[in-house]
């Protein structure tokens, strides 16, 4: 699984234009809401918001796989309104509609921490091979849905290297 | 998706194993699979290679999706007494799975096979390729990608799976399938060898993955010797078989047996893939049974999947892949006779119960009654979410991807 | 004597510990046993203690549910008082017990569906043969754990509004006698 | 003890006057409890010294509760149909030796009586009661009795010799599995014997679905310890250390005696490690089922026991090769089992004598429905239905005429009556499209509906079926809701081939034997009864009354006085008239509950066949909805 996090809200609003993007949002709905950071609560919570605050949002869609084309082509999705699209998922899907909508801006509003193990029984996920920049995380534990950092320093998932 | 390439040559992999090793072969389902280097079938093959060096491979298990440990935890717990006895463990998983099963048998040998790159997307044209890489590869994050060809040649990895070192070379045995002679592994599944040799078997219920279940009916074939017919998909291959897959009374039977699961389902079960392939191939267009139908309600509770009991042929492919793959068992039949419908835990909403949302049972369904969820919204036009739910399945174009 | 008062048991702590305990011992393949042992105490299964029994197992919600409602035996519902048991044998039909059956949930005036009588006294189940073919056409009263169990053969129209009767008095006097005990613990 | 044999009995001859009572679920049904309490009463008060003994069951169910009285001195009488408000009279008369109003004499029948003994009688001495023999006449509950009449003889000759030996003389015996396909037992025995491996089990089969058969249950409750020798027997051949007896819920009683049977056994050193000295280990336990008439083929069985659903799995593999938990398991019916005890001890060559050239020995059957003396009867094979149903079970009662017989239940089909020489085997019945089954046997008259019976039927295996394949679950509904359209008057001619087609798919495509054999009540009945069908469908007519969309009631205006009984009776309120005057039944209130039928104390009111016009209350002929 891959675990990445999304920017604050201020950060994502620095790369909007609000008279000229018309902006779809893409949710990823597998490794991303896992790790609190696609699915469609995220979705709305970013969407929602957007469109308070003025933003020319046109569509909003949750996929399965936002890394895989034909998923992609099987969820039918019909955002040609849109000029801007938002993927709230891992590098893995913003590289994904890049290449599949190369005559529109698609933002990286998320960044990868690493790859991840989990155990969603007891809702808790452990990193296990960290992305550049975040050597550091590895061996950290996070709550799954939320993505918030265990605040219990002992750890759970025994990790082997 | 995340990438991995197979690091490990077979006389490298033999290296590691002691004669006396007891052997468990682990594969993931998902990514991995995609990858070309794990599944079901790279088990079987590694299976046989291993066999005829004279290893002893006690079980092949696969697990929906390595990298979740609760589910490493459940398939150890149903089989216990077979972890006990195994002493090595080959992991046919990204090195996370192969991580997971370190994990949760710290006391037996495990040996993984692939390096995992990172994460990347499975591209229509060009299969899986790597987008987003780790730091220890030195690579750069690219939306085009790298093909694992480029990834093998950089960093001198193994190409494909065992095979392309070895081809296995299990014991074939000669039968006679419709008036021909036909050469098939030998104690292999009847109905995976007619299907390997590009036979036209009609098949709900059955996947090599899951095993034979033996409820839809539709593989009857007839074999010499045998009273009535057999389920292909519940016959053992022996030597001096000889079997017929079609002749006129098996096409009645096989247009009746699909005409009543049409009947029990309703119309809409017709848009399936593999029902509507049978209907026009046996030009089925007018159903002789009518049943009483009851709508049900969809199940739409849950994030992930979405739950159509009205397109259920209750052919067992989602419980057993939920029991056997995901070790969760979370999907189960109930009641009895006419009466059977599936259902999630204790008769919940799939948002209630246990689900680890490994994705087994939505890939191993025939009609779609068990879907991934996609949602979309135009916000200016349509004020409501619309549901769309896939038609194809995802193993199935990316296999052919 | 004593002065400390003993609170009685919550029904919620009374099934997990008679759970618990039926549980201590057995293995997921005493698992109809462990649900026929739940049922005799309580006279039905109720999704509470399927859960319990699910968790207590270690076996899974949905094998426990698969299971519960394979087997006649068990009940997911609440039962009557007493559980009008009709033979749905050869034997029984033939002489007219599907009759019966229509007759009592008339009797009954229970919709389609509905398997317990408006003052739930009485709950009605298609049974399946009880080896008294000789006597068909037959029905079972039991009281909704099973222990009492009395089998009544012959049955027509007129004994049916005799044993319909016979039962709705035992109910009333039953009733009667426990106020009457509550009322003896109040005056105390 | 245990080397010098078997242990001694200690017989219990204290008192000399002796009161049987049948202790067995069917006389308690038919109060057997009551009189019990009324005989202990009775003794008391009359001061007598009586020694009071619970007996099994021996099938004549028609005299239901009977007592059997034995004094010294006195003939052993049979007292049939007796309530508790009887017992002193007939003790007092018994004691005064005016048997006038005894049934029959079992021993020691005085000359000058009226009446039989029991051994003239047509319904005892058509039969061979080869392994019921004691039920009736041991108390089940008395390990004691039953080796006094000569149990455990059969176990104690199978340890002393090799498995082999007790194949061999199955062999020779030539005994067929008693469950229903007829499968020699000694090659089941044989293919589990030889699987390698030394763990396997034996399952003995008292689940005994078949609605309208209550054999199993009759002799698990008269007498256990048959089957648990007979067991213990399959056991030790095959080389199993573990057993279970496989009973429905639904019987507790025939539960509870086969469990104090094997606690008794296991006292006795008949049970548990070194059995009878002969270093040879073996236990059972009894398996309360939760009921699902599906449990009666072996795999669902099989899962059922592992604590599942009990649905069925493809065979082969054959439980003989991997049953229980994977190990080779043989699984018998429980009447084939205490036939292999009574062989083992009476010898094969008593038992081949009996029967017919293919199959030997004997059967017991459980006639029911529309004859005089219903009850369970064990006859030769071979015996045609004739002799069972009317010299054993009497014919019909009074006024009515056998139609069919139902044979084998659900999975059975009926033999009308022109086919009564038919000898009853596996292969002759097989022939006529039933099948001996479990040997329930329903007789129909002419009050009994031949359509409806089919339409029965396949309610039962529509609910019964495990419902994992997909041809077994479907097949049964559509044939199902086929039938219940022919039973409305809703059918057309199509429907009879569609019924054609699918019983032709389900017997060659479905998993198990049930959805296999689950057509068979259709096809006999359309072999045999096509008639009937044909005025379900074109006529729109059910003449024997059954079928309530098919019939209406009506009111006899002569015999009707007006009184308004039925009217008030109505639970619908669907009469209504005026008092003095004929009522009108309105048709669209009436649910045909026949209510009205019983409480009209002149018999105004009949039914009859076919639909009437809303307005009319007689029936027109050819005037049809």
């Amino acid at each position: 699984m891959i675990f990445s996090k999304i920017e604050s809200y201020e950060d994502i609003v620095k790369k909007l234009d609000k008279k000229e993007d018309k902006i779809a949002i893409i949710s990823c709905n597998t490794c991303a809401r896992t790790c609190g950071n696609g699915g469609i609560n995220k979705l709305n919570e970013l969407g929602f918001r957007l469109i308070r605050e003025g933003y020319n949002v046109t569509d909003e869609a949750v996929v399965l796989y936002a890394c895989s084309e034909p998923i992609l082509r099987e969820s039918k999705l019909n955002i040609d309104d849109a000029n801007t699209i938002i993927v709230l998922s891992c590098s893995a899907g913003w590289s994904c509609f890049t290449r599949n909508y190369p005559d529109k801006k698609v933002l990286m509003v998320t960044e990868d921490i690493g790859l991840v193990i989990s155990d969603t029984d007891r809702e808790i996920f452990k990193v296990v091979m960290p992305y550049k920049g975040h050597e550091s995380e590895l061996g950290k534990e996070y709550r799954t849905y939320t993505g918030e950092p265990l605040a219990s320093k002992k750890i759970k998932l025994r990790c082997v290297a | 998706m995340i990438i991995s390439v197979r690091s490990l040559s077979y006389d490298e992999l033999k290296r590691n194993l002691s004669r006396d090793d007891k052997i468990v072969l682990w594969s993931c389902d998902t990514c991995v699979k995609h990858c070309g280097i794990a599944g079901m079938d790279k088990m079987t093959a590694l299976e046989d290679m291993l066999k005829e060096d004279g290893y002893t491979v006690i079980k092949k298990e696969l697990i929906s999706e390595s990298c979740q440990v609760n589910l490493a935890k459940k398939h150890k717990a149903a089989q216990e007494d077979l972890f006990n006895e195994a002493t090595a463990i080959i992991t046919l998983t990204c090195e996370l799975g192969y991580q997971c099963v370190r994990n949760v048998f710290p006391k037996i040998k495990v040996i993984g096979t692939a390096k995992t790159f990172g994460s990347g997307n499975f591209s229509n044209k060009k299969g899986p390729i790597l987008t987003s890489p780790l730091p220890n590869t030195g690579l750069e994050l690219n939306p085009e990608g790298y093909s694992l060809k480029n990834l093998v040649e950089t960093f001198d990895l193994q190409q494909g799976f065992f095979d392309f070192d070895k081809v296995p070379n299990p014991e074939k045995i000669t039968i006679t399938v419709d008036g021909k002679p036909l050469n098939v592994k030998k104690d292999a599944n009847l109905l995976d060898e007619l299907l390997a040799n590009r036979m036209k078997i009609p098949h709900l219920c059955y996947d090599s993955s899951l095993g034979a279940i033996g409820a839809c009916r539709m593989c009857l074939v007839k074999i010499e010797g045998k009273r009535g017919l057999v389920p292909s998909c519940c016959t053992q291959i022996e030597e001096g078989m000889v079997v017929t897959t079609e002749d006129e009374e098996i096409e009645k039977l096989r247009k009746s047996i699909l005409q009543m699961i049409v009947a029990e389902c309703g119309e809409e079960i017709q848009q399936s893939r593999d029902i509507r392939f049978w209907l026009r191939r046996y030009k089925i267009t007018e159903n002789r049974f009518k049943l009483s139908k009851q709508e049900e309600a969809v199940d739409d509770s849950d994030e992930v999947l979405i739950r159509d009991p009205n397109r259920c042929i209750l052919c067992g492919r989602c419980v057993s892949a939920c029991a056997k793959l995901s070790g969760q068992k979370v999907i189960n039949f109930a009641n009895r006779g006419s009466n059977t419908v599936t259902i999630t835990g204790l008769n919940d909403n799939f948002a209630n119960t246990d689900c680890a949302h490994c994705l087994a049972c939505a890939h191993y369904c025939p009609t779609n009654a068990i879907t991934p969820k996609a949602i979309s919204k135009k916000i200016s036009g349509y004020p409501f979410w619309t549901l769309i739910t896939y038609p194809k399945k995802m193993t199935r174009s990316t296999r052919a991807g | 004597m004593q002065n400390t008062i003993i609170l009685p048991p919550t029904k919620e702590t009374e099934l997990k510990q008679f759970i618990r305990n039926i549980t201590a011992d057995a293995k997921r393949k005493d698992l109809i046993q462990v649900l026929q042992a739940v049922q005799e105490k309580y006279g039905y299964l109720e999704k509470e203690s399927l859960r319990l029994v699910a968790t207590n197992l270690g076996v899974s919600f949905s094998e426990v549910y698969g299971v519960a409602t394979f087997y006649h035996q068990f009940r997911l519902q609440p039962p009557g008082m007493y559980v009008i048991q009709v033979c749905m044998g050869t034997g029984c039909h033939a002489k007219g017990n599907a009759d019966n059956f229509e007759n009592l949930k008339l009797l009954l005036e229970m919709k389609p569906g509905q398997h317990l009588s408006k003052d739930k006294v009485f709950s009605l189940e298609a049974a399946r043969c009880f080896g008294c073919c000789s006597l068909a056409p037959v029905i079972v009263v039991t009281d909704s754990t099973g222990a009492y169990r009395k089998v009544y053969g012959h049955v027509d129209q007129k004994g049916l509004k005799k044993i319909l009767a016979e039962y709705r008095k035992k109910a009333k006097e039953q009733e009667e006698s426990e106020t009457k005990c509550e009322m003896m613990v109040c005056q105390k | 003890m245990r080397n010098d044999g078997l242990p001694k009995v200690i017989v219990n001859d204290k008192k000399d006057f002796k009161i049987k009572v049948p202790m067995a679920s069917c006389t308690i049904a038919a109060g057997a409890n009551e009189v019990l309490l009324s005989i202990n009463a009775v003794v008391e008060s009359m001061g007598l010294h009586v020694e009071v003994t619970p007996v099994g069951c021996m099938g004549l169910d028609f005299i239901d509760p009977w007592i059997e009285l034995s004094k010294k001195g006195y003939p052993s009488t049979i007292y049939g149909n007796v309530t508790p408000d009887i017992v002193e009279q007939i003790i007092r008369e018994y004691l005064d030796r005016d048997y006038s109003s005894a049934y029959a004499f079992r021993s020691g029948k005085p000359n000058d009586s009226t009446v039989p003994a029991l051994d003239e009688l047509d319904v005892w001495k058509n039969q061979v009661r080869w392994i019921s023999g004691k039920c009736g006449i041991i108390n089940p509950e008395s390990i004691d009795e039953y080796i006094a009449v000569g149990g455990y003889q059969g176990l104690k000759k199978c340890l002393e010799r090799a498995p082999e030996e007790t194949i061999e003389e199955l062999k020779k015996a030539n005994l067929r599995g008693r469950g229903g396909a007829g499968f020699p037992t000694w090659i089941k025995w044989n293919i589990c014997k030889e699987q390698p491996g030394n763990v396997k089990y034996v399952i003995a089969n008292c689940d005994e679905g078949d609605p309208g058969a209550f054999m199993n249950r009759l002799l698990a409750e008269s007498d256990p310890h048959r089957i648990l020798e007979g067991l213990i027997i399959a056991g030790h051949t095959i080389g199993a250390n573990r057993g279970f007896v496989f009973v429905r819920a639904e019987k507790p009683l025939a539960a509870k005696r086969l469990m104090k049977a094997a606690e008794d056994a296991r006292a006795k050193g008949f049970l548990g490690g070194n059995i009878l000295g002969s270093g040879y280990c073996f236990d059972i336990e009894v398996f309360l089922s939760a009921g699902a008439f599906v449990c009666g083929e072996e795999t669902a069985m099989i899962a059922a026991i592992q604590g599942e659903r009990a649905n069925p799995i493809q065979r082969p593999p054959f439980p003989a090769v991997k049953g229980l938990w994977g190990m080779p398991t043989i699984i018998n019916n429980v009447e084939s089992l205490a036939h292999v005890a009574t062989i083992m001890a009476e010898g094969w060559e008593k038992f081949a004598a009996l029967g017919t050239e293919k199959s030997k020995g004997t059967k017991m059957y459980c006639v029911t429905g529309a004859v005089q003396r219903t009850g369970a009867y064990e006859v030769q094979i071979g015996t045609p239905i004739k002799k069972l149903l009317y010299d054993i079970a009497g014919g019909p009662p009074e006024g009515k005429v056998i139609k069919a017989v139902q044979l084998g239940g659900p999975s059975g089909g009926c033999v009308p009556a022109d086919m009564f020489d038919l000898p009853m085997d596996y292969d002759s019945l097989q022939s006529a499209g039933a099948i001996m089954g479990s040997g329930g046997m329903v007789v129909l008259d002419n009050t009994n509906c031949m359509v409806d019976m089919a339409r029965f039927f396949l309610s039962f295996t529509t609910a019964e079926s495990c419902g994992k394949c997909s041809v077994g679950r479907i097949g049964t509904r559509l044939m199902y809701e086929t039938l219940k359209r022919i039973t409305k008057g809703e059918g057309t001619i199509d429907d009879i081939e569609l019924l054609k087609e699918t019983s032709d798919v389900m017997q060659k495509a479905c998993l198990c034997a049930l959805g296999r054999t689950a057509s068979n009540p259709i096809l006999t009945t359309l072999r045999y009864f096509e008639n009937e069908y044909m005025a379900h469908i074109k006529e729109k007519k059910c003449e024997a009354l059954v079928c309530k969309s098919l019939v209406t009631y009506c009111i006899d205006q002569e015999k009707c006085k007006g009184c308004l009984v039925c009217a008030k009776n109505c639970p619908l309120q669907a009469i209504s008239g005026e008092k003095g005057s004929t009522p009108v039944i309105d048709i669209s209130k009436c649910v045909k509950c026949g209510t009205c039928l019983d409480s009209c104390p002149f018999g105004a009111i009949t039914k009859v066949s076919g639909r009437v016009c809303e307005k009319s209350v007689k029936v027109e002929e050819g005037c049809r909805q």
